[in-house]
């Protein structure tokens, strides 16, 4: 029975793990620090699955409670509490497993750091914030938990405060999750402004209401409310997800150390946008606009930036972007009205993602912290377990057929397919693409890492050779630490698809969470394949075109970087400008820093210089004090102490008095 | 028989020419205070003429009090003259502007 | 402690008689004088529980009325009184003064009983200003709190504290003595100083606006809204740690306060007419200053255009009250406006006072306020940069902080008003973030900058406690604003009553 | 015309290069001289309005007091006159303008059309009883208090010119009977001790 301690445990556990490693580090020291997370999040992870169990199998219904009343203002009120339906476990579930997984993990990885204890407090801290976020019933505490998940990001990014990209990079992602958080905040706004409650179950009941309604901003100009709400709400989505205009922080968010790129960067908080989205589907299927325009942004995200993902040369900047693009593809399905199906993506990118970001961290590890691609290769042999595991997690981010990436991702082709929505063609086609390009630079960064003849020889050795003792230059595999919770990944990226694809896609799995207009049936095309369950769906997989076309970006990588690694310098050379306009990533960069950063901090100066010490200081304070003093000098002057000055003015005065007395008569 | 006008007359050109003799000579006080003396004379003139063409006798006794206090002041004058002359060793009035804003 | 105890004047006249007391005891033992004063101010923060637990909150009439006659021949009684308003404001007051003495403790070398008599002082008339029910009486408590304040800033100030102070009295003076205008007018109408009279008093539509800009300008300048708020960065830039606190967390509220108990009740109709111009007002305020504070090099003058940017949510909060009664007739999300600006008053109260006190430890320790000077002061002073980074986040307004709860509540009901106003509004968020976090970054992360950083010593005990209780209120506040609301629910549901029945009646225009 | 306008006149003319010599002239003291010829002349015009006893008084107190005051101050002070008539040619022009200017408005304000015979007709020209009677009757009975004030205006005048230019000059020797009276033997007498100095060597 899920009871209300039961829920608190759930969120409440892994923060009392934060408070006693963030705030008593040094009396529990290291071990006491991860031992105290560790439990936290693993009890948390059980009684998720304990709760999963009891709704996706017991079938309990779902449940909504508050906890205590945050403020209430004659009929508006806003409370802190729970609603946990078939959506909120499994996302509880994945959140959980990953972050415990990561947790085990950072043992190994944060062995020598500094600041251990305090990164384990702000990982627990993270699965606290994004545990309330999933469970809450009410957009106020949806709100809480987006901007705290964004705050453990921002001083996880800076973790290491004393590399200065760290904090640029730190500060570059709270401000961009905070013009989503604008948008989103207008959302809540106009929701409570048109619904007259923040609570969901009130909202989703109230929400057809929405539709006729229309909203004049100025003059004549019309626009649906529903349209409007939900377009803001996706703005938010857009910030937390990074999606097109508003991805810059993710790339630089490598910057913090692995760990969290897998457990924040990659599984979950990204997520978070997708998931807010999937539970607003009430919202959402009522404007036709709003699905195309998150169509359309979500397949931009998802191709182009694949296509920068190609010539990274980071390891975690390759696996960042493909992040990037499998976001688009959760997008594109949300913008389909296959919400299920970018939820199922969502787990199954969860997982299979956390595994390739981990075992980039163990490359790290071994390889002393050295990133880059161009100075690796041949890894295969010094690191068998990693490397079987980037394997599974290759095929599976590919989509091999039988593996979950496989499911998840047809299951978004086979919805965006069959959806007639405006820019749904683009979406595919575009998808399409991206699926061959993924398999690309998939493949291109296993082959570089782990393949190949061994750039990390001796010639360059010498470079930063200086620290380490000759000896153990040669890599070697992580210890257990890091390559257990690399293995446990490894399961369900390849099982899980196949065991839960049926259920969740096609069974009515999410009924009470998602709701989908019944006129649309997205996922329709693909249950006709599924009738006689999920390997014969995976056999059917290898005639349709998404596989061939992961084959033969698969086939393409292996041809230039095994074989004959000079094509990859010729086609550089060739397509020069193309490949100058993916290095600078868009330019994004360049322009968001010229125009928004430089710009703001010169307006501000211009705004103060000008407006407030030339204007109002300057003129009307400072300036009416300069008048008076200027005004009573010059009087000063008349007094001049000549006694027949005074005499003249004296008689002057009288003159006048009597002419004007003489004119007047 | 003289007009009233006649008497006022006269005192208006005694008032103007003690006027005239503060505007031309303005650096010598004394020639000031005598001005000023005369200038009290002619307003005395008009209160006696007054006086006289309207028969009434508090012309005459204004004339009274005015002849007290301009001794009063010119006595005062003085005695202010000497100090200054004691302390500065001049009276020119353009040496003397300490007292300026 | 029944209610017979006469709370209220206790509260204004116990701080003075201690400041009384310590100037008597003067600068030979300063350290009694010091201890002397802190007993007062814990004395008169305990005065605020019975204050609290006796108060009311079902009904929003006037509770601990104490009324005596004071100038029988222009009618002006010494009359206290509090409702939901004062009360929370009271208790901030208290708990700064504490908080004050306490960061004031050491670094004070330089007459430091009289030092503390000011804040005694101040506290008093603050108190006085927020209990005072008469206009009269709460005029004298207006003007009288400038002057302890006018002489924290002016003696222990930095290098250019005379330009500053005397910039900051002449203005607020400036403002004041027009609403002095108004109350004598009034008075001359209606015969009667007493706030409850003049709120009743039925006013023609140009008395009402003559009033309201009377009133404006005296509130303007004090909360400070856009036009008339330079004089609060040199204040601030040369005001000592602590006489900055009391500034930032109690005076500016004074201000906000006051279109509560004047500007808004005595001329409704015309409040209603102008509040676009208020609105735009603030608006500009907090996009604006916004700006302006992005360009500061100064940490102190970034914190006080900061505030600039929060109040001018205060007044956003209240003027969109009318629209939205006027217009969309939804009390509920108007009483949400009002509610929001009392609450970001309060919040911003206990943020602000953090912020400079936080920037206060650093001034203790370096005697600069520059940005450039600092850097890397993380690995130094790990719990500073932990409470920093914290206050940091509550002024930008993250969720679960104080700094949050007044921006949602003010941003909402603006959203129902008008799409537009609510978006200029949440600009705050971008900006807010913006220059609050490019500060942390230049000042605390980063590697050591300079030698002076590197032998920074962390936080004492002193400065422990009064971060601590800062960072108790801000959280308590943004996990659980319910007690803060309920308490000021009926007199927000009566202001509104109130100004929402036009003064008017058929009277000539 | 009969002959006391003729008189007036005259007189008016003497009056006016008078005081016009009172203003131009270069010394001080034939300045002086010359207002003491101005005031001569108006006590006798005032005569001719029959207020002899102002005229008689305007005699004694200006010509007697003030005049003299005048000199005895004028000859005290050694001024160097040159300095002071240094501007004297420059503003000459200026003066007189002004003057002319001056002259020519309270003209035409005091002229005949306001002040002439018709509308102030020709007082009788006996008057019985004595002006200095008539004077007294009225300073003593409507005009006392300001007649008492006037009276102590003098002695503030007096007292405050004394006080102003009186000095007490260190090293004047003079006797103060009254300490003189007080002294005593001691201060005066002192018994010293001398030895006496015998004929042979002059004492031991």
């Amino acid at each position: 029975m899920i009871t209300k301690t039961l829920l608190l445990t759930i969120a409440l556990a892994p923060l009392a793990g934060a408070i006693l490693a963030g705030l008593f580090g040094r009396q529990i020291g290291r071990a006491g620090a991860h031992w105290a997370t560790i439990l936290g999040v693993a009890l948390s992870t059980a009684l998720s699955a304990y709760v999963l169990k009891l709704i996706a199998f017991d079938g309990h219904e779902a449940v909504n409670m508050s906890v205590y009343t945050w403020f209430r203002i004659g009929s508006i009120q806003a409370e802190v509490g729970f609603l946990v339906d078939a959506l909120t476990a499994t996302m509880m579930v994945v959140v959980t497993s990953v972050s415990l997984m990561v947790h085990v993990y950072t043992i190994g990885y944060m062995e020598e750091d500094p600041g251990y204890q305090r990164f384990f407090g702000y990982i627990s801290l993270f699965t606290f914030s994004m545990l309330m976020l999933v469970m809450s019933n009410n957009f106020m505490q949806l709100f809480f938990g987006w901007e705290a998940v964004g705050l453990v990001s921002y001083l996880l990014i800076g973790f290491w405060f004393k590399r200065p990209t760290a904090i640029f990079a730190n500060l570059k992602a709270f401000l961009v999750n905070r013009v989503g958080d604008f948008g989103f905040l207008l959302g809540i706004g106009l929701v409570l402004a048109y619904l007259g409650s923040l609570d969901y179950a009130t909202v989703f009941a109230k929400a057809p209401t929405l539709v006729g309604q229309t909203f004049n901003p100025y003059g004549t100009v019309e626009w649906a409310v529903p349209t409007l709400i939900c377009l803001l709400l996706f703005v938010g989505a857009m910030g937390k997800s990074a999606q097109v205009p508003l991805h810059v922080w993710l790339p630089d968010s490598m910057e913090g150390p692995t760990p969290i790129s897998a457990l924040i960067h990659a599984a979950t908080m990204v997520t978070a946008g997708i998931f807010m989205v999937a539970r607003m589907s009430p919202l959402f299927e009522l404007s036709e606009t709003a699905l195309s325009v998150i169509l359309v942004i979500g397949s931009i995200t998802a191709l182009f930036m694949g296509f920068i993902g190609i010539v990274q040369n980071d390891i975690k900047r390759v696996v960042a972007y493909s992040t990037l693009s499998q976001l688009g593809y959760m997008t594109v399905a949300l913008g389909a009205s296959a919400y299920s199906a970018a939820i199922f993506h969502l787990m199954t990118h969860a997982f299979f993602k956390a595994l390739l970001f981990l075992g980039a961290g163990s490359v790290i590890i071994a390889m002393h912290h050295e990133q880059d691609l161009r100075k690796m290769g041949g890894l295969r042999k010094y690191m068998p377990i990693t490397f079987a595991t980037a394997w599974v997690g290759t095929l599976a981010l590919m989509g091999f057929p039988g593996t979950s990436g496989f499911y998840s991702k047809d299951a978004i082709l086979y919805a965006v397919g069959s959806a007639d929505r405006a820019g749904a063609s683009f979406a595919h086609a575009s998808l399409l693409i991206g699926v061959a390009v993924t398999a690309f630079y998939s493949f291109r960064m296993l082959y570089l890492a782990f393949h190949g003849k061994e750039r990390f020889g001796h010639d360059d050795r010498h470079g930063h050779g200086g620290h380490h003792d000759h000896g153990e230059h040669q890599p070697h595999e992580t210890p257990w630490v890091v390559t257990l919770p690399l293995a446990l990944l490894a399961i369900p990226s390849l099982a899980i698809g196949f065991f839960t694809a049926g259920p969740m896609l096609f069974g009515n799995f999410f009924d009470g969470a998602i709701f989908v207009a019944d006129g649309r049936a997205p996922l329709a095309a693909m249950a006709h394949h599924f009738e006689h369950g999920s390997l014969s769906f995976a056999l059917h997989g290898f005639l349709t075109p998404p596989v061939w076309l992961a084959l033969l970006g698969a086939g393409l990588a292996t041809y230039i970087y095994l074989f004959n690694p000079s094509i990859a310098d010729r086609a550089r050379k060739a397509f020069a400008p193309i490949h100058h306009l993916l290095e600078r990533k868009y330019g994004f960069d360049e322009f968001n820093q010229a125009v928004f950063a430089r710009g703001s901090v010169w307006l501000g100066r211009a705004f103060w210089r000008v407006g407030d010490q030339a204007v109002i200081d300057g003129v009307i304070v400072d300036g009416s004090a300069g008048t008076v003093s200027r005004i009573a000098f010059a009087v000063r002057r008349l007094q001049s102490g000549f006694l027949f000055h005074y005499a003249f003015m004296m008689i002057l005065g009288l003159i006048v008095i009597v002419g004007a007395f003489a004119l007047l008569q | 028989m003289i007009p009233l006008s006649w008497w006022l007359t006269l005192a208006a050109l005694l008032f103007c020419i003690s006027v005239a003799g503060i505007f031309i000579n303005r650096k010598n006080i004394i020639i000031l205070l005598m001005a000023i003396e005369l200038m009290l004379l002619s307003v005395n003139m008009n209160f006696v003429a007054f006086s006289r063409y309207l028969d009434d006798m508090a012309g005459q006794v204004f004339v009274f009090f005015i002849l007290t206090v301009a001794a009063a002041e010119a006595a005062i004058g003085l005695a202010i003259l000497v100090l200054v002359f004691r302390n500065r060793r001049t009276i020119n009035v353009a040496e003397l502007d300490t007292m300026r804003g | 402690m029944s209610a017979d105890w006469p709370l209220l004047s206790l509260l204004v006249w116990l701080p003075i008689a201690g400041a009384v007391a310590v100037l008597v005891a003067g600068d030979r033992n300063a350290g009694a004088a010091k201890w002397l004063a802190l007993l007062v101010s814990l004395a008169t923060l305990a005065l605020c529980l019975p204050l609290w637990s006796n108060f009311d909150s079902s009904t929003s009439a006037m509770q601990f009325v104490e009324r005596t006659p004071w100038i029988t021949s222009f009618a002006v009684d010494y009359h206290l009184g509090i409702d939901g308003f004062s009360l929370p404001l009271i208790v901030l007051t208290c708990i700064v003064t504490v908080l004050v003495l306490i960061a004031g403790w050491e670094v004070i070398e330089y007459k430091p009983s009289q030092y503390v008599a000011a804040f005694l002082a101040l506290a008093g008339l603050m108190n006085g200003v927020f209990a005072a029910q008469d206009a009269l009486l709460f005029y004298v408590f207006f003007e009288g709190m400038l002057i302890p304040m006018f002489i924290i800033i002016g003696v222990w100030g930095g290098p250019r504290r005379v330009y500053a102070t005397m910039k900051f009295f002449l203005y607020t003076f400036l403002g004041s003595v027009f609403m002095l205008l108004g109350l004598i007018y009034l008075y001359l109408k209606g015969q009667s100083f007493q706030l409850a009279d003049l709120q009743t008093m039925s006013l023609s539509m140009s008395e009402q606006t003559w009033l309201f800009f009377a009133f404006l300008l005296a509130f303007a300048v004090k909360i400070p809204m856009w036009p008339v708020h330079t004089w609060l960065p040199d204040a601030h830039v040369e005001a000592p740690t602590g006489g900055s606190m009391v500034l930032a967390a109690v005076m500016l509220k004074i201000g906000g306060y006051g279109f509560l108990r004047f500007s808004l009740p005595i001329a409704p109709d015309a409040s209603a007419e102008f509040a676009w111009l208020i609105i735009a007002m603030s608006l500009i305020a907090v996009v604006y200053i916004g700006f302006v504070a992005l360009a500061q090099q100064d940490m102190k003058k970034l914190i006080a255009y900061s505030s600039i940017s929060h109040m001018g949510f205060v007044t956003l909060g209240l003027f969109i009250a009318f629209a939205l009664v006027a217009k969309s007739n939804s009390p509920d999300t108007a009483a949400l406006g009002v509610q929001g600006a009392m609450v970001q008053m309060i919040s911003h109260g206990f943020v602000s006072a953090a912020m400079f006190g936080a920037v206060g430890v650093l001034y203790d320790r370096v005697h600069s306020r520059q940005i450039a000077d600092y850097g890397g002061v993380v690995n130094t002073m790990p719990w500073f940069a932990t409470f920093m980074v914290f206050f940091a986040m509550a002024n930008c307004g993250l969720p679960g902080t104080s700094g949050f709860v007044g921006e949602f509540m003010v941003i909402l009901a603006a959203a129902k008003h008008s799409l537009g106003i609510a978006a200029l509004a949440a600009v705050t968020l971008i900006l807010g973030a913006a220059y609050t976090l490019w500060l942390v970054k230049r000042v605390i992360f980063g590697d050591v900058a300079n030698s002076q950083v590197a032998e920074l010593s962390d936080l004492n005990g002193r400065e422990w406690v009064v971060l601590g209780t800062l960072a108790f209120f801000v959280l308590f506040i943004g996990l659980w604003p319910a007690p803060v609301v309920d308490v000021m629910q009926s007199s927000v549901e009566a202001l509104l009553r109130h100004i929402t029945t036009s003064k008017l009646m058929g009277l000539p225009g | 015309m009969n002959y006391e306008s003729y008189l007036f006149l005259a007189l008016a003319t003497l009056l006016v290069i008078a005081a016009g010599a009172v203003v131009t002239l270069r010394n001080p003291v034939h300045a002086a001289m010359s207002l003491v010829l101005t005031f001569f002349t108006s006590a006798m015009l005032w005569i001719l309005l029959r207020a002899e006893f102002l005229g008689i008084t305007l005699v004694l107190v200006y010509v007697g007091a003030v005049m003299v005051l005048f000199l005895f101050v004028v000859m005290m002070l050694d001024i160097n006159v040159v300095p002071l008539r240094e501007g004297f040619a420059r503003y000459l022009p200026v003066g007189l303008l002004v003057a002319g200017i001056m002259a020519a408005q309270m003209v035409a304000v005091l002229g005949g059309h306001h002040f002439g015979l018709e509308r102030y007709t020709a007082p009788p020209a006996v008057i019985e009883g004595s002006n200095t009677a008539a004077l007294g009757q009225l300073l003593y009975t409507g005009y006392v208090y300001p007649f008492e004030i006037a009276a102590v205006i003098l002695l503030v005048a007096i007292v405050a010119a004394i006080a102003l230019t009186h000095r007490r000059r260190e090293g004047v020797k003079l006797q103060d009977p009254g300490k003189q009276t007080m002294v005593r033997k001691a201060d005066r007498l002192r018994v010293v001790k001398m030895p006496s100095d015998t004929r042979e060597g002059h004492g031991a």
